[in-house]
């Protein structure tokens, strides 16, 4: 990312752009799927019960808690292991 | 899917709006993706003792396509509230069908 | 996909097909790798035998009717979905 | 892969034809990755006593690539037989080597 | 492949080389993951401990030398089949 | 990436180098999905019984990210090293950060 030029720059960034609204879909389908998976285990009926859906609201709360504080570490990590010359020993 | 594209925006280019239906597409067959992988391992047993779907296995893929629906609608709905709390730009982005 | 003019659904329409051989492809992996998984799981063979052939070409029969069946479903809801103004309260 | 690029196609584009290539081999690619998932996971128990693969552990791998490439000429075999019932159009998609 | 000309074979050679620079990160990251999810099961330190240190060199050695037999394998086995003709009785 | 895309390659291109730079977004950003992924698995029980993370989930998800990052590290070194002994390139294949 370093050496590119201003020109190069924005054709970056550009490309960027698509692929972050790329991952925020790939996160909320991962959501839906995981939510689903984790409350929804009755078949018995074809609507979503009392239970089921508190279930998928606490379960999307707690997973965007998660991913936000998962995010925070990983910046942090990744910011400290550049800094630190990326490589012990080097 | 406004809520991804800003239901307002003034003119796309064709490359921009060609780029926009394709990525429609794509999400539209994603959920479908994760719903066949979702359903299947939850209606139908790794046994196959016969070769159709029997009469239980085929109902619970119906219902299993419904409850389906409705936490991706659930979800978009609380997602939206809470970007629009955020002084988020409003718009919806309901669930597969945009 | 409204709003697109007819050159524009040209391009569109060539992009869909590369998509749907595609999604034709990962069917036909997840299919084979789903009923590997499900069927063998004896190694001390190198050759499948009369039980495990007979559970993939069930297996096969079996994801081929459910992934039509989920198919059907899929597009009612989604048809009915975007038909109800999409969403609740809109 | 002539039953997904249709045997007798008469004149592809040089882009055609690379794509073409270019398929074929996303295609053996994704299949060596899914063969690799399922038989390290059958063969390969998740302990790691020792940096080796011990005699069994390697044997297993052997049998199990033989098996999934049977499992994969089973399937496809199957599905052109069922194509060609409804009158498709032939040809044939022997596996991973076209 | 067969059909590429000289300038087809080079455009393809240059996609191929692009296809296995993202094969070799694609391998290195399911390394990791696995090696983490089978090794790393106690989260009461903050740092890795000898002992799921040791597994994961374990693992990775043990990873990489399955790796290449199943690719051996699948290379023999893939080499057969095209040259049987492809399909049996064809 | 130096050990990917060769430290001391004399001239790239612009299309190169944006390719480059993308590629190594994309490295940072699976590797990410992946710690998500097996973080979640580790230390999110799959019962909900309050939207907020408890105390213990929390901590746990940040020592799960401080080990990830040392797997990481270690395989990156063990992958240098044998590359090394074979001769390869040198450079260095730092984790996540290039």
């Amino acid at each position: 990312m370093d050496g590119l030029n201003a020109s190069e720059q924005r054709e970056f960034q550009g490309r960027m752009e698509k692929k972050q609204m790329k991952e925020f879909m790939t996160m909320y389908s991962n959501l839906v799927q995981r939510c689903f998976d984790d409350c929804v285990n009755d078949f018995t009926t074809k609507s979503l019960h009392a239970k089921e859906e508190g279930c998928v609201m606490k379960c999307v709360d707690k997973y965007l808690k998660g991913s936000e504080r998962l995010g925070q570490r990983f910046q942090e990590q990744n910011a400290a292991m550049m800094q630190s010359g990326q490589l012990p020993g080097r | 899917m406004s809520f991804l594209f800003g239901g307002g925006r003034p003119q796309l280019s064709s490359a921009e709006k060609i780029a926009a239906a394709e990525t429609e597409v794509e999400m539209i067959s994603d959920m479908f993706n994760r719903l066949s992988q979702s359903c299947t391992k939850k209606c139908i047993p790794p046994e196959y003792r016969e070769p159709d779907l029997n009469k239980g296995e085929s109902v619970c893929l119906d219902r299993c396509v419904s409850k389906f629906f409705e936490v991706n609608l659930k979800v978009s709905e609380k997602m939206q509230g809470e970007a629009a709390q955020r002084g988020g730009a409003g718009g919806g982005m309901s669930g597969f069908g945009m």
